[in-house]
């Protein structure tokens, strides 16, 4: 567990900063056990600060979410760099962005959290309902530690865990300026095993499966906008000349949307599981991006958000790459 | 108005018998609550607390066609909200029953909305009340609703136990409970003192709150507060706030060409969140930042809604806090406007 | 009652481009294709209507012909979105769909015994057209009518020969501009607010009315008020992207305004009220 | 499904060949009078690269049964590497539309060079047989006559 005092001094350090504009992290959210981001950009706000399992968004969307409005006259751009607190997982984030050269590595002071592994908030909502004072969540071995109302449960860890925790493979964060806690070794590894099961199913199987997903979808763009690899400034979904998917929502432009969502995450996608978490209608997203991980890897022996240096998937080729399905 | 009793075991007759109409009732699709149309009772799931997606897109559906047309062609042929025929939602909250009244003001602003209006003409809302509260962040005492609420519904549903008393509340409710004479029953002398004890004691159960007088008076003077800044750094401008929200009411216009030039000009919900909703054919965006669109959301509900139809734009089912992807949460926000200066 | 949804048939009568450029404006002058709806129509100065195609959509536009004009409505359009350039591929004899009359107008019943000084630039003339129109149908209900006009160009004026006539008929005064210096401009050189201050209209029973780009308005605003205009004496009107035109769909509203509803109308007055109007 | 296997079902199928080759070795094949069924019909782009897979999605959703995209072999590309780009993509988006449970022959790529009018027979007759037996594309078709 990363030990709290210290992470607040780091913080305290990082702020001061004269290059350092803001610090991206946790603190408690407004009821139970929920965590939220916290902007910090003074001191007095530092004591605020805190890691737990429950701190579970991608911080590293709010680096390309930033809305930039025009400089104005006479003024300069702030050019400070963004501190921000990343897990494992959300590090590949960053590493995928610098990867497509969304921004430079001197923008970004990264604070590196070696995660064992987040909640995910709806299997402890159901555990633990109607929880409305500050709870707290701790990890304890394999064991979550919950304390509300003067209450402490233990919980076994696979059974809050959220399931992209199962099957991390990088818990320690591949990109850092400072590490907060010991490195974590991989723990565990994605079997794909729900993908290849759903792969072997009859067409008419698979389709009845996602039909029923994809019709529940609303299309609040949670999904898109939460993505820390969805910035692109003007979306491709949400034009109207051309016009790729319709703003009605129905059966055919819901499918649309998530074969698009989908398919410009392939070899991008770093198994943040956001999109999934953030649905309010609980499509499986992840099933979606792990079919391309899955594939990727396979195919091309790539693997998104692990190098800065590689070059992004589908912006090169091999000249041996399969064409075993081309007449 | 004399009540009734359901008894439990006669629930999937009433339904039966209801599903000659149009029948709306909350069903599960996988883990999800939804409200969709029935034809089977044992799709019914009468167990829950509350759907995710309110039952407002039977009044007002996600996408709905305004009329068709073929390019070039002066004739347009008007969408026929009659043929949807009669409906009954069946189980809906009291929370979700008040929005609609409330909505139902702003779509017969002046111009009727003739789709609107005939669609709501045409629903009978059974509602459901909240012996326990469907969610740790319901706050609807705190905007003049009630677990056990009647504003807007034509019937009220109390689960007692071992049956439901039924009590019509319009002359809609009335005439459904003539449809349902054989599942009905007369209730016993003090079902009623009993759900008034219910219902007071689920009242007390309602542990979120928010003191709402001055709010929409307050609002406008805090236009340049640093509140807002803070408040939306964490929003990602999607639009779970608005679209599951039941008194949301904004919508886009699009038309729709097909095959050989016929079409259909439609309208499907929008969000005040997204960055398209604002902006001008020129690129200029008047609501530049999700600062400006959070704003915009709270004023929307809290101020200009009171100021046109005084009511707040709220009923306090808590959706937008259980499920903002950053627990945005509008009683912190609240909270943060009644404290501001 | 009527569907304020569905949208009327009118024919183009009359085409032709006030101004050229990528920009370009396009003036259409139409008829209901069914003319029996000239009985039951009516509007006033500054009231709006929906225009477009089924097919491509449609946007809000002032009606920019006076009630006092029979026969016909005139729309003055922008290219500036999908919308707008494909009305401008229409001709007299195609035809377009419009709804209403929308939103209010500029109370001319009450300005009567005023004097009035209309301030445009560019394709903001558009609004302020009927209302000049309207006076000079009704000339002896007011007093002095001062037009006061500014574009980048000579070439970007709208209604150009309407201005050459309304100069010599004797019924208010035009007082042109351009940005830049041009050979043979007999007129002013600069921008409009500085027009305004040479021009100097004296507020003494007398109103403002002023239409234009955002930047335009905001120095004529400050200008009338050093000329002594109260923001009662001045009214504007305000644009927003919009749908449906009725005060239902939400997205033009301006602090607790509608400004398909509730405007496009405004006196500076209620404006000042509300710092989201000229944002 | 029997009406999925009905004999008399004409697919729809939209080719995006590209300009140096494939357009050409369809050219070809016209002017020797090869004929081939006529269910194609062809989308000239400049390459196989330039070819999205949204425009898959596209045609997919406004009534084609089946999609072909056709470039020059490898290393003919008149632009490099088009082709190259090409091929990743839709072997991802074949695998992806079958995890959908769209079947995956509905998406067929070919490289077809400008003297292979005999070839481009072959894979139109391919296309088009395999799509007969798979019957109508109607997983997320737009409904068009939808109130």
């Amino acid at each position: 567990m990363v030990d709290l005092t210290k992470l607040r001094q780091t913080a305290k350090e990082v702020i001061s900063r004269e290059d350092v504009r803001e610090l991206i992290g946790y603190r408690p959210g407004t009821y139970g056990f929920r965590a939220r981001p916290a902007f910090v950009m003074g001191l007095d706000e530092v004591e605020q600060l805190m890691f737990t399992p429950a701190c579970v968004n991608n911080l590293a969307s709010y680096i390309v979410l930033e809305e930039k409005l025009p400089v104005k006259r006479g003024e300069e751009p702030d050019l400070r760099k963004v501190a921000v607190m990343v897990k494992g997982c959300d590090s590949r984030a960053l590493v995928q962005q610098m990867e497509e050269k969304a921004y430079d590595r001197d923008r970004i002071l990264v604070l590196g959290i070696p995660c064992r592994g987040v909640v995910d908030m709806a299997k402890v909502e159901a555990r633990f309902p109607n929880i409305l004072e500050l709870g707290e969540i701790g990890l304890e071995g394999d064991k979550f530690v919950l304390s509300f109302n003067g209450n402490k449960e233990e919980v076994a860890k696979e059974e809050l865990v959220a399931d992209k925790c199962l099957r991390c493979r990088y818990p320690t964060p591949l990109v850092y300026d400072q590490l907060l806690d010991a490195e974590v070794e991989r723990f565990a590894d994605d079997d794909y095993a729900d993908i290849e099961e759903l792969g072997k199913r009859s067409a008419e199987d698979k389709w009845t499966y996602w039909e029923e997903k994809f019709s529940r979808c609303i299309r609040c763009f949670s999904c898109r906008n939460v993505c820390p690899m969805c910035y692109c400034e003007d979306c491709v979904l949400g034009r109207l000349q051309p016009q790729w998917m319709r703003r009605s929502v129905d059966i055919s432009e819901n499918t649309a949307y998530h074969i698009a969502r989908a398919y410009h995450l392939a070899g991008r996608c770093i198994q943040c599981g956001e999109c999934q978490r953030v649905c309010p209608v609980d499509i499986p997203l992840m099933e979606l991006n792990r079919k391309f991980y899955k594939d990727v890897e396979e195919l091309y022996d790539y693997e998104p958000g692990t190098n800065v240096e590689n070059p992004p998937l589908l912006s090169t080729f091999k000249v041996e790459d399969r064409e075993d399905f081309i007449m | 108005m004399a009540v009734k009793r359901l008894s439990k075991e006669k629930v999937a007759d009433a339904l039966g018998e209801l599903s000659k109409f149009r029948l709306i009732a909350p069903a599960k699709s996988d883990d999800v609550v939804v409200f969709k149309q029935i034809s089977d009772p044992a799709e019914a799931c009468l167990d829950y607390g509350n759907s995710t997606v309110p039952p407002k897109k039977f009044a007002f559906p996600q996408t709905e066609t305004l009329f068709r047309f073929v390019t070039g062609s002066p004739e347009l042929e008007e969408k026929n909200v009659e043929e949807e025929g009669t409906t009954i939602i069946f189980g809906l909250r009291p929370c979700d029953a008040r929005a609609m009244a409330i909505v139902d003001k702003l779509f017969a602003w002046d111009f009727d909305d003739p789709y609107y209006l005939k669609r709501r003409e045409l629903t009978t809302l059974v509602g459901m009340a909240c012996v326990e509260p469907p969610s740790v962040n319901c706050f609807c005492t705190s905007l003049g609703g009630s677990p056990f609420g009647t504003e807007g519904l034509d019937l009220l549903l109390t689960d007692m136990g071992d049956h439901y008393l039924v009590q019509a509340l319009t002359d809609k409710g009335k005439k459904l409970e003539e449809t349902l004479s054989s599942q009905l029953e007369g209730a016993a002398a003090d079902d009623e003192k009993k759900a008034k004890e219910i219902a007071a004691e689920a009242e007390g159960k309602i542990r979120r709150s928010i003191a709402t007088g001055g709010i929409p008076e307050k609002l406008p003077g805090l236009w340049e507060n640093e509140l807002w800044k803070k408040i939306s750094a964490a929003c990602l401008g999607c639009g779970i706030c608005t679209f599951l929200c039941p008194t949301c009411h904004c919508f886009d216009i699009q038309d729709e060409v097909e095959e050989l030039g016929e079409g259909r000009r439609c309208r499907m919900w929008d969000s005040c969140m997204f960055e398209e909703y604002t902006v001008h054919a020129s690129g200029h965006n008047p609501r530049p930042t999700r600062k400006e669109r959070t704003r915009n959301r709270i004023n929307h509900k809290y101020s200009y809604y009171p100021d046109k139809f005084d009511v707040i734009a709220c009923v306090g089912c808590g959706r937008c806090i259980n499920l903002c992807p950053v627990n945005i949460d509008i009683l912190d926000i609240l909270d943060q406007v009644v404290d501001a200066s | 009652m009527k569907n304020p949804y569905i949208p009327y048939q009118v024919n183009i009568i009359d085409a032709w481009y006030e101004a050229p450029g990528e920009r370009c404006i396009k003036t259409f002058k139409v008829t209901f294709a069914d003319e029996k709806l000239w009985d039951t129509w009516s509007h006033l100065p500054g009231q709006c209507a929906m225009v477009g195609t089924p097919g491509v959509g449609e946007s809000m536009f002032c009606i920019s012909s006076s009630p006092t004009e029979k026969g016909y409505l005139r729309f003055s359009i922008m290219k500036a979105g999908m919308n707008t350039s494909a009305l401008h591929e229409l001709e007299a004899g195609d035809s377009l769909f419009i709804r209403g009359p929308l939103g209010n107008s500029f109370p001319v019943e009450e300005w009567k015994g005023k004097n009035v000084v209309t301030i445009g630039g560019g394709i903001g003339q558009a609004p302020l057209r009927p209302v000049i129109q309207w006076i000079r149908d009704n000339r002896s209900d007011y007093g002095e009518l001062e037009l006061v006009y500014g574009a980048r160009t000579s070439e970007d004026h709208c209604f150009k020969a309407e201005f050459e006539e309304i100069g010599q008929s004797g019924d208010c005064e035009c007082h042109l501009s351009i940005d830049v210096e041009e050979e043979k401009w007999p007129h002013f050189v600069g921008f409009v607010p500085s027009l305004l201050m040479e021009v100097a209209p004296k507020p003494d029973n007398t109103i403002a009315v002023t239409c234009g780009p955002p930047v335009m308005i905001n120095f004529v605003l400050q200008n009338l008020e050093k000329l002594g205009f109260t923001p009662e004496q001045v009214y504007t009107t305000l644009e927003n992207r919009m749908k449906c035109g009725i005060g239902k769909c939400g997205r033009c509203n301006v602090g607790h305004l509608y400004v398909c509803k509730d405007g496009p109308v405004f006196s500076y007055a209620q404006l000042k009220e509300i710092p989201e109007a000229f944002a | 499904m029997a009406e999925k296997t009905d004999s008399d079902f004409e697919p729809n199928i939209v080719a995006f060949l590209c300009n140096w080759c494939s357009y050409a070795g369809a050219d070809l094949a016209g002017t020797s009078r090869i004929s081939y069924p006529s269910n194609v019909r062809v989308i000239r782009v400049m390459c196989s690269g330039r070819v999205n897979p949204l425009f898959v999605m596209n045609a997919l959703q406004e009534g084609a049964d089946g999609v072909l995209i056709s470039g020059c072999h490898p290393g003919d590309c008149h632009y490099m590497h088009g082709n190259y780009y090409a091929r990743r993509r839709f072997n991802l988006m074949r695998n992806f539309l079958e995890y959908l449970g769209v079947e995956p022959d509905r998406v067929r790529m070919s490289w077809v060079s400008a003297s292979e009018g005999a070839k481009w027979k072959e894979v139109i007759e391919e296309v088009v047989g395999g799509i007969k037996e798979i019957g109508p594309m109607d997983q997320f078709r737009r409904r068009h006559l939808n109130w």
